[in-house]
C-alpha cells in the first residue's frame, strides 16, 4: 500500500517536475513545436520534415531570430501512434507553452490534434497534400488541396497524351477516396464513360502488387489510350513500382501520375525502368529557381550530405515557416489570435520562382507542375499551370461540399459557412 | 501527322536506295537538329516529325538520345550534341559530323527534355527505320511496336519489307502487324478474313480488343469470323488467366515462405516466440543494401552479381546478431517461451531504432540485377523474372534447410536437444552451443530471405514488421515445429489469396484468409501437419 | 433383463474389443477388460504395451476406433469427454504426479472436492463446515495435515503422489485409475502407498498400472497382464508370472 | 448475495489500492478545478487527460491479466475489444454531433457525406441513445469474445496457437475497419466529438469527470477482479492455468471455465476502450494493430502477471515512461523502451511487483492473497518442447 502511494507520487513529482524543469528556461526564446514522427511506419517521410523545420529554425536564428529573441525547436515523437500525437499537441502547447506547431503528415493524425489546438487555441502549420474537406481557424494547410494537384493532373493527361480510359488506384483511405470521388465526378462531367474508369483500393504497405499491376495491363490493353492515376500511399509505392517496371508497363504506353511519390519515396527505387511516369506536385526538386538552389545547398550543408533530396512537403514547410515568421513580425507578438488574424493575406517567396500567399481559407496559393520521372530519381518539370492555382477548402465536384465555403476573416470568420442556408455549420452550440 | 509518315516512309525508301548525302543536306540536317532545342516542349513534336521526315539514318542516335534524355544543347552556341557520361564532366559527340569534344562540364549544357508523347512518337517513328535493320531482333522488335501502335500509314513499309524479309520468325511477326492494319483499313472482305485468321493465330487482349472492334463495324462475314474469333480468343485467355491466377498464388506463397522459413526454425523448433523474427529479415534486406553500395563503388562491373556476395553475407550478419541474442538473452529464457516474446519484442524496437539511427529512416534502394529485372513472356503468361528466382530460390532454401537438418550430425543434435534437452546433453552433446548454432541458423535464414525480399519491396526500419505476422500465420497454420508444413501452409496460403483477390479485393481477401486460419485452427488445433499420439499431448 | 445384459450392468467398467492407432501404430488392439463394483485390479506390462492409452480410452481422452466401453453398464464412455467422465465418478491419477502447484495442499483439496462444479456455483461457493471436516480427515489420511497450508508445488515428490491421491479421494468417484503411484518412492514410502491404496479399495473400485512387482506383490490383488494393445493374461500375481507368453514378453527379459 | 461476492473482493492489500484510486479519483479533478494553477497541489489539465488515458491503460491491462496472469490464456488480442468497447462509444459521440458537422446533415455523419453516402447503415442506429451505446460497449466485445472463445476453447486450442489466433482476430479485425466500405470512417475512424451527455468534451470539467469516471471504473474491476480470484472461481483459475487437464479429469468444465473469464475480461476492455475514447477523442483502426495487444501484454508482464495490482502499476509505469521519452529523447526513446523489456523480461521475470515482494519476502499475502504468481507457465513450456519433436 505505501509503496503504491509513493509510486503515484513519485510518477506525478516526475511529471510536475519535468513541466517547471522545461518551464524554467523558457523565457527568452520563442519556442516553435515540432510535432512528425520519429519512430513507426510515417518515420519514413516525416523524419526529414523534422530536419527541415530545425534547419529553418537555424537559419531564422542565424538572421537573429524572431521579435529579438531566440527561436527554440521542441521535438516530440508521436511515434506513428495517432492518440500519441494528441498528448504530444496538449504537451507541446500545455506544458512547452510553443507558439506554434509544424507538424502531422496523415490526415488521422491531424484530425487527431484538430480539437486540441482548437481547445487550447494554438496554431498548426500542416505541411502535406490532402483531400480538402475541412477549414479550421487554428489550422494552415500549406500542402495542397485536391483542385491544386489532381484536377490539373488530369487536365494534363487528357490534353497532352490523349488519355480517355483511367484507373484510379488507391490506398484505401480518406485522401484517395475523396480524391477519387472527385475525380470520377470530374472524368464524367468530362464525357469519359464509366466502363472507361477502373477503381482500386488496397490496403496501407500492400506488398503484393501482381494481380493488380496485371489487371491494369489488361485495362489498358482495350485500343483506348488509358493512364494510372495512383493515390497509393508511402510504403506501398516501392513494391508497385517494381511491379510495374518488371511487366515492362512504360510509361509510353500506360503513364502512372502519382500524387504522393516525390523525390524522397523515388529514393528508395531504381527509376530507370520507370522514366517518363509522373508526379504532380507544387514543387520538385529540379525546379530552376534562385531561391531553390539557395534552398537545397542550405539542406545539403546542414545534413552534411549533399546526397539528400528535397520535396514538396518541404517547401510547404519552408512557406508555412516564413509566413508564420512574417505574421508574427506584423503581429508584433506570438500571440495566438493575432498571429491567426495576420496570417490571411500574408505572401511569401516559395521554391519554385514566385510568390505564395495565404488565403481568408487557411489554404496557400502554389504552382501546379507536372513532372516526369528521370533516371536520376529526380523529375523533369513537362509542365506548369500558368498562374497560381488558389487552394480549395471545399470542393466543387463534391455535391455536399460544393454549397460550403470558408473565410476566417472578420465578419464571416468561418470554416465552412453553408451559401444555401447561409449560416455557419459545425460552430458548436 | 499521318500525311507526314507517309510522306516519311517514301523517304525512308528513297534515302535507302540512294547511297550518299550530299553536303547541302548535311547542313540542314544540322540545323534541324540544333532546332530541337528551341521552343517549349509542344514545338518539340512538329521538330521531331521534320527529323523522322529526312530519313537520315544519322537522326536515329540524335532521336533516341532525346528519348533517353541524353541530348544537350551547348549554351554558348546552340548546338546540339549527343552526349555521354565520363565521370562528373560530359564527352559530346557532333551528331552529323561525328566530331568528339571530351571533358566538357555540365553547366555549360542544357538538356533538352523529352515527356512521354515525344518519346512515344520517336519510337513509333524509329521503328521505321529499324523495319530495315541488318539486325533481325531489332526488326522483330520494330514489327511489335508497329503492331502496337496501329498506325495504318505504316502498310507500304511493311508490304514493302514483307516482300524482302528472309527471316520466317520476322516475317510471321510483319504479316501480324500487316493483319491488324489491314483489319482496320478498308481492304476487301477475303483480305480481311485472311488477316482475321492470322489474328486468330496471334491471341492476346490487344488482338481481342482489336477484334472486337472489328466485329462492331464490320459486316456479313467479316462480322462473323470476327466473332467467333473473339469467343476462341476469350476461352484461352480465360485458361492462362487461371494459370496466372495459380503463378501469382505460388509466387506469393514463396514469398511468405521465405519470410517464414527461419521463424519455423527460432519459433517451430526451438520454441521461442521470437518477435525480432523480422528484424533479421529486415538485416538481410539492409547487407544487401550495403553489399550493393560497396560493389558500386568499388567494382561497378560486378554489380550483377551483388546478390551472390551479399547471399552468404547476410547469413552471417543476420546469423552473428542472432547468436549474440541467443548468448545474451534467449538462454536465459527457455522454457518460458511466452517471456521470449516480451525479450524479443524489445529487442526488436532496438533493432529497428538502431538501423534507423545508422543507415536513416527513408527506403533505402536496392536494384534488381539485369537477370531479375523484366518478364518471361511465355505463351499467355507475363513471369517476371524476379518471382521466378525468388520462387525457386525460395524451394532451395526450403531444401538445403531440409537436408541439414535431418541429414548431418548438425541437424541431428539440433533436433535432439530440442527434444530432450536433458538426454541430449548427458550424451555428450553440448546443447548450449547447439542452442545457439541452431538459433543463430534460423536468423541467418531469416537474413537470406531479406535479400531476396529486398528485391520486391521496401528496404526501410519497418520492413520487418510488414513481414512478422504474416509468417507467424503461415507457422501456426502448417504446424509448429514441421518444415513441411511451413512449405504447404506458405503456398497454400498464397494460393488462397490470390484466387480470392479477384472477387473479393486485396483487403477483403486478406480477411478472408485470416477467419479461414481462425476457423482452420478450431478443426486442428495443432496445424495442418501435426502429430497425433500421446507424444505430442502433456 | 435378459442374463447377458445382467452381467454386463453388474460389471462396474466394460471394456469390449477396444482398438485404437496412431499414425498407423496400433497401440490398443481388441483389448477386452472388464472390472467389478468394489475391485482393485493390477494392470501390468511392458513399455508401449497400451496401459497409459487404455486409461486415455477410459476417461475420454482418446476415443477408440472400434469397440465398447461402458461404465456401470449404461454410460457408453466413447461419447462422453474427460468433464463429464470425471463428473460421472471415475477419478485419475497421472503417472507423472499433476498438483495445482501455486495452489495450497489445503486449497489443491478443496478444488478436487465433490460438489457442483460449475461456473455460477463456484463463484459464490462458501465452505460448509461438513466440508471442511471431510478435507481434513483426508489430510490425515494422505499425512499431509502439516504441511496444509504449504504451497504444493513445496512438497517432495512422494507427497505430491499421495496429495494426487488425495485429491482422488476427496473427488470420491466410484472409479479410480492410478498410474505408477510409487514411481520414485523410496521403499518405506511404497509401502505407504500400497497400505493407502489398498485402504481404499474397501470402498472404491481401483485400477492401478505399476511396473513394480514387489509393490503389486503388496497390493495382492488380481493381474492383468497388457502386451501389443491386447491382454496376454489375467490372474494373480503368481498365475501370470507363470504364464510362458507373459515371459516371454515382460518378465523375461 | 452479489454484495457479499464484492465485499470478499475487498480484503487486504487490495483495499487499499481500490481505495487509494478511489481517492485519486476524487481528489485530482477536484484539485484541477478548484484549485489555482499557483497552489502546490494544483493538478493541470495535460496532467488530468494525460493520467485519464493511463488509467483506462490499467484498466485494460488489468482485464488481460486476469485471463492471462490468472487463467494462463495468452491473448494477443486484448486491444480488440478495447477498440471495439472504444467504437461503439465513438459511435454515440458521432452521433450526438448531429447537425453541428461541417456539413450540417442532421443524421449523417461528416466522414459519409462527403463519401457520398445516402443514408445511415443499420448498425448504426440506436446509437444516438446512450443507454443504447453503452450497452453496446458491454455487448459488441462480449459477445466477440463468447464466440471467438466457444470455438476456441472447445477446440481445445490453446498455448501459443490460441495466442496466434487471437491475433489474427484483431489483425483481421484491424484490415477490416480499415476498408471505408465498412462504415467506421476508415483509416481516419470516428473523430471531431463535440459533447458526452450534454458535456462539452473540451472542456476540462468534463475531462476531470472523465477522470473520475476512468478512475471508479479501475476501482470497481479491480474489486470485481479480486473477487472473482478470491472465490473458489479463481482457484479454478488457476488450476486451469496450471494443470488443464488434471482439472479436466477433476470435473471442472475448462471450456466453460475460460469462455467465463474470457468473455468478462473482455467486456471490461470494452469499457476501458469506452473511457478511453472520450478522453483521447479519436478512434480509429490503429487500436486494432496487433503491435498494440502485444504493448498491453507487456504492460501486464511489466507490472507482474497474477498479481492483480501489477498490470496497474505496468500500464501506468510504462506509459509514463514512454511518455517522458518521446519528449526528452525523440531520436533514442525505442532503445530505452526496447531495453527495458530485455530487462525486465531477464533480472525481472515476476515484474515489478514480483520483484518487490520477492525483496520484502511478503511472497504469500500478495494479490490474491496466498496465491501468487507462478511465472512459468508450465503447460506452455512442456507443449512447446514436445512439438519440437514433431519435426
Amino acid at each position: 500500500m505505501s509503496s503504491k502511494i509513493t509510486k503515484i507520487a513519485a510518477a506525478l513529482a516526475l511529471t510536475t517536475s519535468l513541466i517547471s524543469a522545461s518551464a524554467a528556461f523558457a523565457e527568452d526564446t520563442i519556442k516553435v513545436g515540432i510535432l512528425h514522427s520519429l519512430s513507426g511506419t510515417m518515420a519514413i517521410s516525416e523524419t526529414t520534415l523534422k530536419d527541415a523545420m530545425l534547419m529553418l529554425i537555424d537559419e531564422q536564428n542565424k538572421k537573429g531570430g524572431l521579435l529579438g529573441k531566440k527561436l527554440e525547436a521542441v521535438v516530440v515523437d508521436p511515434a506513428s501512434d495517432w492518440p500519441l500525437f494528441t498528448e504530444k499537441a496538449r504537451e507541446l502547447i500545455d506544458v512547452n507553452k510553443v507558439s506554434a506547431v509544424f507538424g502531422c503528415w496523415t490526415s488521422v493524425s491531424r484530425k487527431s490534434v484538430l480539437p486540441v489546438f482548437e481547445e487550447l487555441n494554438s496554431i498548426l502549420f500542416y505541411p502535406v497534400q490532402y483531400e480538402g474537406e475541412e477549414s479550421q481557424r487554428n489550422v494552415f494547410y500549406t500542402g495542397a488541396a485536391p483542385n491544386q494537384q489532381a484536377i490539373p493532373a488530369v487536365d494534363y493527361l487528357m490534353a497532352e497524351e490523349g488519355v480517355e480510359r483511367w484507373v484510379l488506384a488507391g490506398t484505401d483511405y480518406v485522401y484517395p477516396r475523396t480524391t477519387n470521388k472527385i475525380l470520377e465526378a470530374y472524368l464524367k462531367a468530362k464525357g469519359v464513360a464509366e466502363e472507361d474508369i477502373m477503381i482500386n483500393y488496397t490496403p496501407f504497405g500492400h506488398s503484393d502488387w501482381q494481380t493488380i499491376v496485371s489487371d491494369i495491363k489488361a485495362f489498358g490493353e482495350a485500343g483506348k489510350k488509358t493512364a494510372v492515376v495512383s493515390t497509393i500511399n508511402g510504403d506501398a509505392n516501392v513494391p508497385f513500382y517494381k511491379e510495374l517496371a518488371n511487366q515492362g508497363i512504360k510509361a509510353e504506353d500506360i503513364p502512372v501520375v502519382a500524387f504522393s511519390v516525390g523525390e524522397e519515396e523515388l529514393a528508395g527505387l531504381d527509376t530507370a525502368p520507370l522514366v517518363g511516369h509522373l508526379a504532380a506536385w507544387n514543387y520538385f526538386q529540379s525546379v530552376e529557381s534562385d531561391a531553390n538552389a539557395e534552398f537545397i545547398d542550405a539542406w545539403h550543408a546542414f545534413t552534411k550530405n549533399d546526397k539528400r533530396v528535397t520535396n514538396d512537403p518541404m517547401e510547404a514547410h519552408y512557406i508555412g515557416f516564413n509566413m508564420w515568421v512574417k505574421a508574427v513580425e506584423a503581429a508584433g507578438t506570438t500571440d495566438s489570435d493575432a498571429v491567426i488574424d495576420a496570417l490571411p493575406g500574408i505572401s511569401v517567396p516559395n521554391l519554385t520562382g514566385g510568390y505564395s500567399a495565404m488565403m481568408p481559407n487557411h489554404h496557400i496559393t502554389k504552382p501546379v507542375l507536372i513532372g516526369e520521372i528521370q533516371d536520376n530519381g529526380q523529375f523533369d518539370v513537362v509542365y506548369e499551370t500558368a498562374g497560381l492555382v488558389p487552394g480549395d477548402a471545399w470542393s466543387d465536384y463534391l455535391p455536399d461540399s460544393a454549397k460550403l465555403i470558408s473565410d476566417w476573416r472578420a465578419p464571416l470568420s468561418c470554416g465552412n459557412f453553408n451559401t444555401e442556408t447561409k449560416e455557419c455549420g459545425g460552430k458548436g452550440n | 501527322m499521318t500525311l507526314l509518315r507517309a510522306l516519311l516512309v517514301c523517304l525512308v525508301t528513297l534515302v535507302l536506295s540512294s547511297a550518299a548525302v550530299p553536303p547541302s543536306m548535311a547542313d540542314d540536317l544540322q540545323d534541324t537538329i540544333n532546332a530541337l532545342a528551341d521552343g517549349s516542349l509542344k514545338d518539340r513534336a512538329e521538330k521531331v516529325d521534320a527529323l523522322l521526315a529526312t530519313g537520315d539514318p544519322k537522326v536515329v542516335p540524335v532521336l533516341s538520345q532525346l528519348a533517353d534524355g541524353n541530348l544537350y544543347v551547348r549554351k554558348a552556341d546552340n548546338r546540339v550534341f549527343l552526349t555521354e557520361s565520363a565521370g562528373k564532366n560530359f564527352t559530346l559527340t557532333d551528331p552529323v559530323s561525328g566530331e568528339v569534344i571530351p571533358d566538357i562540364n555540365k553547366r555549360t549544357l542544357d538538356k533538352i527534355k523529352a515527356n512521354n508523347s515525344l518519346r512515344r512518337q520517336i519510337r513509333d517513328g524509329l521503328s521505321l527505320f529499324a523495319l530495315n535493320s541488318p539486325d533481325p531482333a531489332k526488326r522483330l522488335e520494330a514489327a511489335e511496336t508497329i503492331f502496337k501502335a496501329q498506325d495504318a500509314s505504316a502498310l507500304p513499309a511493311i508490304e514493302a519489307r514483307l516482300a524482302k524479309e528472309q527471316d520466317p520468325e520476322v516475317s510471321a511477326f510483319l504479316e501480324e502487324a500487316r493483319a491488324g492494319l489491314v483489319l482496320s483499313s478498308d481492304a476487301s472482305e477475303s483480305d480481311k478474313l485472311a488477316a482475321i485468321d492470322v489474328l486468330r493465330e496471334k491471341g492476346g487482349r490487344q488482338v481481342l480488343s482489336m477484334l472486337t472492334a472489328a466485329a462492331e463495324k464490320g459486316e456479313g462475314a467479316v462480322r462473323d469470323a470476327a466473332e467467333r474469333a473473339v469467343v476462341a480468343i476469350e476461352r484461352v485467355l480465360a485458361i492462362w488467366e487461371g494459370v496466372q491466377n495459380i503463378w501469382y498464388g505460388l509466387s506469393l506463397g514463396s514469398v511468405l515462405l521465405l519470410a517464414s522459413i527461419g521463424l519455423a526454425i527460432t519459433f517451430g523448433v526451438m520454441g521461442v516466440i521470437n518477435m525480432a523474427h523480422g528484424e533479421m529479415v529486415m538485416i538481410g534486406a539492409y547487407t544487401t543494401f550495403t553489399v550493393q553500395q560497396v560493389i558500386q563503388s568499388t567494382a561497378p562491373g560486378l554489380f550483377d552479381y551483388s546478390l551472390l556476395f551479399a547471399i552468404p553475407i547476410a547469413f552471417l550478419v543476420a546469423g552473428a546478431v542472432g547468436f549474440v541474442l541467443e548468448r545474451g538473452i534467449i538462454r536465459f529464457l527457455y522454457g518460458r517461451p511466452l517471456e521470449t516474446l516480451l525479450a524479443t519484442w524489445g529487442v526488436s524496437l532496438m533493432l529497428q531504432q538502431a538501423v534507423r539511427t545508422i543507415f536513416g529512416p527513408t527506403n533505402k534502394e536496392v536494384s534488381n540485377p539485369s537477370w531479375m529485372s523484366g518478364a518471361l513472356d511465355l505463351a499467355g503468361l507475363s513471369l517476371t523474372w524476379n518471382r521466378i528466382w525468388i520462387f525457386f530460390f525460395a524451394l532451395a532454401v526450403f531444401g538445403l534447410l531440409f537436408l541439414l537438418l535431418k541429414r548431418t550430425p548438425m541437424g541431428l543434435q539440433m533436433r535432439a536437444v530440442t527434444q530432450n534437452r536433458n538426454m541430449a546433453s548427458s550424451l555428450g552433446v553440448r546443447t548450449p552451443w547447439v542452442d545457439a548454432f541452431t538459433f543463430a541458423l534460423g536468423s541467418g535464414i531469416a537474413g537470406i530471405a531479406g535479400v531476396a525480399l529486398s528485391q520486391i519491396g521496401n528496404v526501410s526500419p519497418n520492413l520487418g514488421q510488414s513481414y512478422i505476422i504474416d509468417s507467424f500465420m503461415v507457422v501456426v497454420f502448417g504446424g509448429v515445429g514441421n518444415l513441411w508444413g511451413t512449405l504447404i501452409g506458405a503456398l497454400t496460403l498464397g494460393v488462397a489469396n490470390k484466387f480470392l483477390e479477384p472477387f473479393a479485393g486485396a483487403v477483403l481477401g486478406k480477411i478472408l484468409v485470416l477467419v479461414f486460419i481462425i476457423l482452420f485452427i478450431q478443426k486442428r488445433p495443432r496445424g495442418l501437419f501435426a502429430l497425433k499420439g500421446r507424444a505430442v499431448e502433456q | 433383463m435378459t442374463e447377458e445384459t445382467n452381467q454386463m450392468t453388474s460389471a462396474l467398467l466394460y471394456l469390449d474389443d477396444v482398438s485404437v492407432s496412431f499414425d498407423g501404430f496400433k497401440a490398443i488392439n481388441g483389448l477386452s477388460l472388464t472390472i467389478e463394483k468394489g475391485e482393485m485390479r493390477a494392470i501390468i506390462g511392458p513399455n508401449g504395451a497400451g496401459k497409459t492409452t487404455m486409461m486415455d480410452i477410459i476417461t475420454g481422452k482418446t476415443r477408440p476406433d472400434t469397440g465398447d466401453v461402458l461404465f456401470e453398464g449404461k454410460m457408453d464412455l466413447t461419447q462422453h469427454d474427460e468433464t463429464e467422465i470425471a463428473q460421472a465418478g471415475i477419478g485419475r491419477k497421472f503417472q507423472k504426479p499433476t498438483v495445482f502447484e501455486s495452489q495450497t495442499v489445503r486449497e489443491n483439496l478443496e478444488l478436487a472436492l465433490a460438489g457442483n462444479r460449475g461456473v455460477w456455483a463456484s463463484l459464490f461457493y462458501r465452505e460448509s463446515e461438513e466440508e471442511a471436516a471431510k478435507i481434513a480427515s483426508i489430510l490425515e489420511t494422505v499425512r499431509l495435515t502439516h504441511r496444509a497450508n504449504e504451497l504444493a508445488s513445496d512438497l517432495s515428490h512422494g507427497q505430491k503422489q499421495w496429495l494426487e491421491i488425495g485429491m482422488l479421494l476427496a473427488q470420491d468417484p466410484k472409479l479410480l485409475l492410478v498410474d505408477e503411484p510409487v514411481a520414485g518412492m523410496t521403499d518405506a514410502e511404497t509401502v505407504e502407498t500400497a497400505k493407502l491404496l489398498r485402504e481404499i479399495s474397501k470402498t472404491h473400485s481401483v485400477i492401478v498400472v505399476e511396473h513394480d512387482m514387489g509393490f503389486i506383490r503388496d497390493l495382492g490383488v488380481k493381474v492383468t497382464v497388457l502386451a501389443e494393445g491386447a491382454v496376454l493374461a489375467e490372474g494373480s500375481l503368481d498365475h501370470v508370472s507363470a504364464h510362458p507368453d507373459v515371459i516371454e514378453s515382460y518378465l523375461g527379459r | 448475495m452479489i454484495s457479499a461476492f464484492l465485499f470478499r473482493g475487498l480484503a487486504g492489500r487490495i483495499a487499499w489500492v481500490a481505495a487509494a484510486i478511489a481517492l485519486i479519483g476524487i481528489l485530482v479533478p477536484l484539485s484541477n478545478l478548484f484549485l489555482t494553477p499557483e497552489h502546490a497541489l494544483y493538478v493541470p489539465d495535460y496532467i488530468v487527460s494525460l493520467f485519464g488515458k493511463y488509467l483506462t491503460y490499467a484498466l485494460l491491462a488489468l482485464t488481460l491479466d486476469l485471463v492471462w496472469g490468472y487463467c494462463g490464456i495468452l491473448s494477443l488480442g486484448h486491444g480488440a475489444f478495447f477498440a471495439l468497447g472504444g467504437y461503439a462509444m465513438g459511435m454515440y459521440l458521432m452521433r450526438q454531433i448531429g447537425s453541428r458537422g461541417v456539413y450540417g446533415d442532421p443524421i449523417l455523419p461528416d466522414f459519409m457525406v462527403f463519401l457520398n453516402w445516402k443514408e445511415l447503415p443499420w448498425y448504426w442506429y440506436g446509437f444516438d441513445q446512450f443507454w443504447f451505446a453503452a450497452l453496446m460497449v458491454l455487448a459488441v466485445p462480449g459477445l466477440l469474445a463468447f464466440v471467438f472463445g466457444w470455438f476456441a476453447f472447445r477446440s481445445r486450442v490453446t498455448g501459443v496457437y490460441l495466442s496466434i489466433i487471437t491475433q489474427a482476430m484483431t489483425y483481421a479485425l484491424l484490415l477490416a475497419f480499415f476498408r471505408n466500405d465498412m462504415g467506421f470512417g476508415g483509416n481516419n475512424g470516428l473523430t471531431d466529438f463535440k459533447d458526452i451527455l450534454g458535456y462539452t468534451l473540451q472542456e476540462p470539467s468534463t475531462r476531470a469527470g472523465l477522470f473520475a469516471a476512468a478512475a471508479f471504473a479501475l476501482c470497481l474491476a479491480l474489486i470485481i477482479s479480486s473477487a472473482i480470484v478470491r472465490s473458489k472461481f479463481g482457484k479454478v483459475l488457476l488450476a486451469t492455468r496450471d494443470a488443464e487437464s488434471r482439472a479436466r479429469f477433476l470435473g471442472y468444465r475448462v471450456e466453460h471455465v475460460k469462455l467465463f473469464v474470457f468473455t468478462l475480461s473482455a467486456m471490461m476492455a470494452g469499457i476501458a476502450g469506452a473511457l478511453y475514447v472520450p478522453l483521447v477523442g479519436i478512434i480509429n483502426p490503429g487500436e486494432f494493430a496487433p503491435a498494440n495487444s502485444i504493448e498491453v501484454v507487456i504492460w501486464t508482464a511489466v507490472g507482474g502477471r497474477g498479481t492483480l495490482i501489477g498490470p496497474i502499476v505496468g500500464a501506468i509505469t510504462v506509459n509514463l515512461g514512454k511518455s517522458w521519452f518521446t519528449a526528452q529523447f525523440p531520436e533514442y526513446w525505442l532503445f530505452v523502451l526496447g531495453g527495458l523489456f530485455v530487462a525486465v523480461t531477464l533480472f525481472m521475470p515476476r515484474g515489478i511487483l514480483g520483484t518487490l515482494s520477492d525483496a520484502t519476502g511478503k511472497l504469500k499475502s500478495l494479490g490474491s492473497g496466498k496465491a501468487t504468481a507462478l511465472v512459468q507457465d508450465p503447460a506452455d513450456a512442456s507443449e512447446l518442447r514436445k512439438e519440437g519433436e514433431a519435426s
